[in-house]
C-alpha cells in the first residue's frame, strides 16, 4: 500500500513538475482571486483583517477545486483508465498516493496564499504563522475529501463541473473550522474545539478513503 | 549618429542615474514633513511612469505592429515580449518602493487605494502574458496570441483606470498619495526629480535593447538546435 | 515543427489534379503531418509550399481549409451531438442542403444510427461518420489519414467505391495507407516517407 | 456573419442542453458556493446584506470560469478541432455565436444567483430587481471578454488553468462596476459611471472579438 | 449496457488456455464491448461468465485486470509522461525489474523515442509504445482490440512474431481484428459476431 502510495504521488507530482501548471497557472490564480476577493468587497471593507481568513479559506477552496480537477483529470483522460485499471493497483495505496501529491500542492499554494494574504488583506504576520499548522492539517483534510469525491465524479458527464457540487457541502465544516481557528489565531488564542474538528475530518477522510476508493473504482 | 547614440545609450543612462542618486541623497534637503523618507520621491515615481507608461506603451504598439500585416515580423514580437518582460520588473520594483514608503507614511504596506490595486492589476497583467508566452511551443502561435492579448490589456487600462478612480472617489477621500509634495517641490528636488525621469527611461531602453540582443541569440541558439534535430531526423529510419 | 522537433525534413512534392496519391511510410515517418500541412491545419515554418493556388507561407490558410476535407486518426466531431445533428451542422455551415445528410448517412450504412450520440459509436462506425461528413462536405481536396483503419471488410470495398466516384468527379485524393487499396483498377501515384523526408516520389 | 452566428450558438446551446450540465451542475454548484460564502466570511457579517453585491459577483465569476472553460471545451476534444477547421466558418460569426450561448447561459446563471442571494445574503428584492439590468449587461460583456480569452488559451497545456490567470484582471473592472451599481441599487440609487464601464467594455470586446477572432484561430 | 442500449445480446463462449481467439465482425458487432467485458473493464449485468476462474457478476474484477493485459483503440497512457516513464510506471506498479523497461522499448522498435512526451508521439508509435507496456505486464489474457491498425508492414511482422512467442509462453490471446493475420503458422479460432451476438464460435 505505501509502495504503491508513494509510485502514484511521484507519478502526479512528476506531472505536475513537468506541466509547470501549478507556478504558472494555479498560484497567480490564487494571488489574483485573492485581489480581486479583497476588491470586491470594496476596498473600506477588504482592509479590515477580520475579513481575512474567511478570503484566505475561499480563494484555497476555488484553487483546490482546480487541482483537484486536474488530479482526476490526469487519471481520466481516453484511454488511460483502461491501461491503468488493468495494473490493477492497490486501491489504498492509490487513495494515498493522490491525497498525498494533492497535500504538498495544496500546501505550496497555501504557504503562497497566506503571504498573499498578509500582504494584501494586511492579516497579522506572526499571527498568522501561527495559523499555519491549523491550516496545513485543514488543507490535508481538504485533499483527502477532494480525492474521495474526485473519484465519485469520475467517468459520467462532465466530471469538471459536477465535482464542485458534490465536495462543496463537504467541504463546509473543514471550512469554518478552518476559518475560525485561522482567526482565533489571529486574535492571539487558539481554540482546540477547531483543531479537532479538522483532525477528525482528516482522519475521518483518510479512513474512508482508504477503505471505500476501491469500491469507487470498481464501479 | 545612430551607431554613436548607440554606444552612449548604456554610459549615459549610468551618468543620469548616478546623478540622480547623488543628488536626492546628498544634495536636496530633508523634506519638513517627511524627513528623509522624501528621498523616494526621486526614484519612485521615474519607476512607476517607466512600469505603466513607457513598457506598456512600447509593448501595446509592438504588438498592433505586429498584428498589422504590412508590419508583422518577428521583430515587433520581440520587442513586445522583452518590454513586457522588464514592465513586471519595474512594477515590482514600484510595488516595492512604495511599499517601503507607504509604511512608515499610511502605517500599513499595502492599501485599496486607486492607484495601488490599479498598478497591482497591471502587473498581473504583465505576468499573464508571460503566463500565456510559455504555455505556448510554437512561435507564430505565441506570438499572435501574445499580441491579441497585449492589445486587450492596453484596452483595459483606462477601463481599470476608470473604475479604480470613480470607486475611490465614491468611498473614500482624496488619497495620501497623491497629497504628498508636489505643492512645495524644491528647485533642486525638482530637477533631481525631472533627471530621474530621464534616466530611468533610459534605462528602459538599455534594458530593452540588452535583452532583445538575448532574446535574438537565443533564437539562434534554438534554430542551430533544429538544423542539428533536422539532420538527425533524416537520419531516421534510413 | 513541434516543441523544436522537425515533423518533416524534406518534402519536395507536386500532386496533380483529381489524381490518387498514396502516402506510405513507417511508423513516425511523418505522413499525418504532412497531411496536416497540406491541409493548412499545421503551419509551414520554412520552405514553400502551394496548395490549391494558395500559399502555405503567407496566403490565408483558412481559405485552403474551406476547400479541404478531412479524415483523421480519431473520428472528429462534436461528442455530445448525435451523428445526424453533426452532419446537419457541417451542411448548414457551408450552405449544402440539408436533405443530403440522410442520403449520406443511408450511403455509410449509419441510418439505423443515425439518432446515437457519437461519442457512443465504436470505432469503425465513427470513421464512417467521418466519411458522411466529407460526403456532405464535397471537398475539392481529400486528406485522409488511414481511412481504412478500424473499417470493416465491407467498409473497405464500399470505400474503394467511394474514391474511384470522387476522382471521377474531379476531386484530388491525398491518403496515407498500411493497407494496400482493394480495387486495382483505380490509378494511384505512390509516395514514400522516411524520416520526415519524401524518398519516392 | 449573422448566419455562422446563429448557428453556432444553437449548436452551443443544444449541446448545453443535452448534457444538463447547466442545471445540474453549475446552477447548484452557484447556489452552494453562494450559501458556502456567507459561512465563510462568519455568521454574523454573512446577514448584512452590505456584502451581498460583492459576494453575488464573486461567485458569478467563478461559475462564468466554469462555463466558459466547457463553452472552450466543447471546440477542443480531440479531433473536433480539425474537422471543424475545415468549415472555415467564419471567425466573426464564431466569436459572436459563443459569446451570445455563452450570454444566454450565464444570464439563466445570474437570475438564480440574484434569487439565491436574495434568500442567502438578504439582499432586499425590489432593489434587486432594480439592479438587474446592469448585471445582465455586465454578464453579456464578461461573456464576451471570456470567449476571447477562452480562444487564447485553446490548445496548450492546462488550458482549464491558464484560463483564471488571464481573465480575472480583465474582469477585475467589471467586477468592481457590477458591484457598485448593484450596491447603488440597493441603496435606491444609479451611478452612471458604472453604466459607462460596463457599456464600453461590452463594446469593446464584442468589436476586438469580432476583429481579432480570426487570427487566434489562424495560429 | 450503456444508456439502455444492449451491447451484447448473447454471447456463448469458452476459450482455452493458451490459445490464439480471432474475434470478427463488421462494425458496431459488439468487439470492442466483448473485449472489455472478458477484461473485468465493464460490468457484467446479466448471464454468467468466469474468466480465469474469476466470477464476472460478483467476482472481484480487480483481481481479474490484474492478470489481463489490454490494448486499446487509442495507446493509452500519460499522456504527460514520455515513454519510458510511462513503462517505468507499470514495471514498478508490478514489482518487475525496472530493466526490462528499455529492453521492450528497444523490442518495438522505439528505442529512439524514449525520452519524447506520449502525446507527441505518432499514431503507429502509440501502439507499439501499448505493445511495449504488454511485454513489460506480461499478463495470463492478452486482450488486443484491433491491435494491426495504424501498424506498419514490419510492425505487423513483428507482432505476429510476438503472438507466437506469448502463446508459447502459456499466455490467453483474444484478439479483435479486420485484417487477417500475416503468418499462417499460428493456429488460431475465430469468432464471429453479429449485432451482439456471438453466431460462429
Ligand atoms: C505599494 C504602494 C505604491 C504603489 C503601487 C504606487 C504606485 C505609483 C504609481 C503607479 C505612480 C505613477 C502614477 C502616474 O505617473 O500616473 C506613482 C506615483 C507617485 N507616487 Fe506612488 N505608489 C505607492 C506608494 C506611494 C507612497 C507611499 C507615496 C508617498 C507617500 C507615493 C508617492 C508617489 C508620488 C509623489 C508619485 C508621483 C506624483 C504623481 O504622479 O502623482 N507612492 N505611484
Ligand atoms: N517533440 C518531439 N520530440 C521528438 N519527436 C517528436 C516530437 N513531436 C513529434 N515527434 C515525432 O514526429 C513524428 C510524427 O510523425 P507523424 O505523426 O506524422 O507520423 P506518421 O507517419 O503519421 O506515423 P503513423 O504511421 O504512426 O501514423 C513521430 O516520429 C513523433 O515521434
Ligand atoms: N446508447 C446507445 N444507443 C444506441 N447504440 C449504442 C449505444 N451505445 C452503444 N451503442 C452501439 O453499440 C455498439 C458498440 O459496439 P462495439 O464498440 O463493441 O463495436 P465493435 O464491434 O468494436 O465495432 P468496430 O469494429 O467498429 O470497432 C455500436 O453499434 C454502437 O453504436
Ligand atoms: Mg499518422
Ligand atoms: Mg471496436
Amino acid at each position: 500500500m505505501i509502495r504503491i502510495a508513494w509510485l502514484v504521488a511521484t507519478k502526479d507530482l512528476r506531472i505536475e513538475a513537468r506541466s509547470r501548471v501549478l507556478l504558472w497557472q494555479v498560484l497567480p490564480f490564487g494571488v489574483i482571486a485573492l485581489l480581486l476577493s479583497g476588491l470586491a468587497l470594496g476596498p473600506t471593507r477588504a482592509g479590515t483583517s477580520t475579513l481575512g481568513p474567511g478570503l484566505f479559506y475561499l480563494v484555497t477552496l476555488f484553487v483546490a477545486l482546480l487541482m483537484i480537477n486536474r488530479s482526476q483529470a490526469l487519471e481520466n483522460a481516453s484511454g488511460t483508465r483502461a491501461s491503468v485499471a488493468t495494473l490493477g493497483l492497490d486501491p489504498a495505496g492509490v487513495f494515498l498516493g493522490k491525497a498525498l501529491a494533492l497535500t504538498i500542492e495544496l500546501w505550496v499554494t497555501g504557504v503562497v496564499l497566506l503571504a498573499g494574504s498578509v500582504l494584501v488583506l494586511h492579516t497579522d504576520l506572526l499571527h498568522s504563522l501561527q495559523a499555519l499548522p491549523s491550516i496545513l492539517v485543514t488543507l490535508a483534510a481538504l485533499s483527502a475529501a477532494g480525492t474521495l469525491y474526485g473519484a465519485l465524479t469520475q467517468g459520467g458527464d462532465g466530471p469538471a463541473t459536477l465535482l464542485p457540487v458534490l465536495t462543496l457541502p463537504a467541504f463546509a465544516p473543514l471550512l469554518i473550522a478552518g476559518e475560525r481557528s485561522f482567526s482565533a489565531a489571529l486574535q492571539g488564542g487558539a481554540l482546540w474545539q477547531w483543531w479537532v474538528i479538522v483532525v477528525v475530518a482528516f482522519a475521518a477522510y483518510t479512513a474512508v478513503g482508504v477503505l471505500l476508493y476501491g469500491v469507487l473504482e470498481e464501479s | 549618429m545612430i551607431k554613436l547614440s548607440q554606444r552612449l545609450l548604456g554610459p549615459l543612462t549610468l551618468l543620469l542615474l548616478a546623478l540622480t542618486f547623488w543628488l536626492g541623497l546628498w544634495v536636496t534637503p530633508p523634506d519638513a514633513v517627511q524627513g528623509d523618507l522624501v528621498r523616494l520621491l526621486y526614484v519612485h515615481p521615474p519607476i512607476a511612469w517607466v512600469a505603466l507608461y513607457v513598457s506598456f506603451g512600447t509593448a501595446t504598439i509592438a504588438s498592433c505592429l505586429y498584428l498589422w500585416q504590412r508590419t508583422r515580423s518577428m521583430t515587433m514580437d520581440r520587442i513586445a515580449y522583452c518590454s513586457m518582460e522588464i514592465s513586471v520588473v519595474f512594477i515590482a520594483l514600484t510595488l516595492i518602493t512604495g511599499s517601503i514608503w507607504g509604511r512608515p507614511t499610511w502605517g500599513v504596506w499595502w492599501a485599496w487605494d486607486a492607484r495601488l490595486t490599479s498598478t497591482a492589476i497591471l502587473g498581473v497583467f504583465a505576468l499573464a502574458y508571460l503566463a500565456l508566452r510559455r504555455a505556448n511551443d510554437d512561435p507564430t502561435q505565441r506570438a499572435r496570441r501574445g499580441a491579441v492579448f497585449a492589445i486587450l490589456t492596453a484596452i483595459n487600462v483606462p477601463i481599470i483606470h476608470f473604475s479604480v478612480l470613480w470607486w475611490k472617489t465614491l468611498h473614500q477621500g482624496a488619497s495620501v498619495l497623491t497629497s504628498t509634495g508636489q505643492l512645495n517641490v524644491h528647485g533642486s528636488m525638482l530637477w533631481t526629480m525631472l533627471i530621474g525621469f530621464v534616466g530611468f527611461t533610459l534605462l528602459f531602453f538599455w534594458l530593452l535593447r540588452e535583452r532583445y540582443r538575448l532574446e535574438v541569440k537565443r533564437d539562434r541558439l534554438v534554430a542551430s538546435t533544429v538544423d542539428e534535430a533536422l539532420a538527425q531526423r533524416r537520419r531516421e529510419g534510413v | 515543427m513541434s516543441k523544436g522537433f522537425p515533423l518533416l525534413s524534406g518534402v519536395d512534392l507536386v500532386i496533380d489534379r483529381a489524381t490518387l496519391t498514396i502516402v506510405t511510410g513507417a511508423n513516425g515517418a511523418g505522413k499525418t503531418s504532412l497531411l496536416r500541412l497540406l491541409g493548412g491545419l499545421d503551419a509551414l515554418t520554412s520552405g514553400e509550399g502551394r496548395v490549391a493556388g494558395i500559399d502555405l507561407l503567407d496566403g490565408d490558410r483558412r481559405l485552403l481549409r474551406r476547400r479541404v476535407g478531412w479524415l483523421g486518426h480519431e473520428g472528429s466531431f462534436y461528442a455530445d451531438l448525435s451523428a445526424r445533428e453533426n452532419l446537419e451542422f457541417a451542411a448548414r455551415a457551408l450552405e449544402r442542403p440539408v436533405g443530403e445528410v440522410a442520403a449520406a448517412l443511408e450511403r455509410v450504412g449509419l441510418a439505423h444510427r443515425a439518432s446515437t450520440t457519437t461519442k457512443r459509436l465504436s470505432a469503425g462506425q465513427r470513421r464512417r461518420l467521418g466519411i458522411a461528413w466529407l460526403l456532405v462536405r464535397r471537398p475539392e481536396l481529400w486528406l485522409l489519414d488511414e481511412p481504412y483503419a478500424s473499417l470493416d471488410d465491407a467498409g473497405r470495398v464500399f470505400f474503394d467505391g467511394l474514391l474511384a466516384d470522387v476522382l471521377a468527379g474531379g476531386a484530388t485524393v491525398v491518403l496515407s495507407a498500411h493497407d494496400a487499396l482493394r480495387s486495382s483498377d483505380l490509378e494511384s501515384c505512390e509516395v514514400r516517407m522516411v524520416g520526415g523526408r519524401v524518398s519516392a516520389p
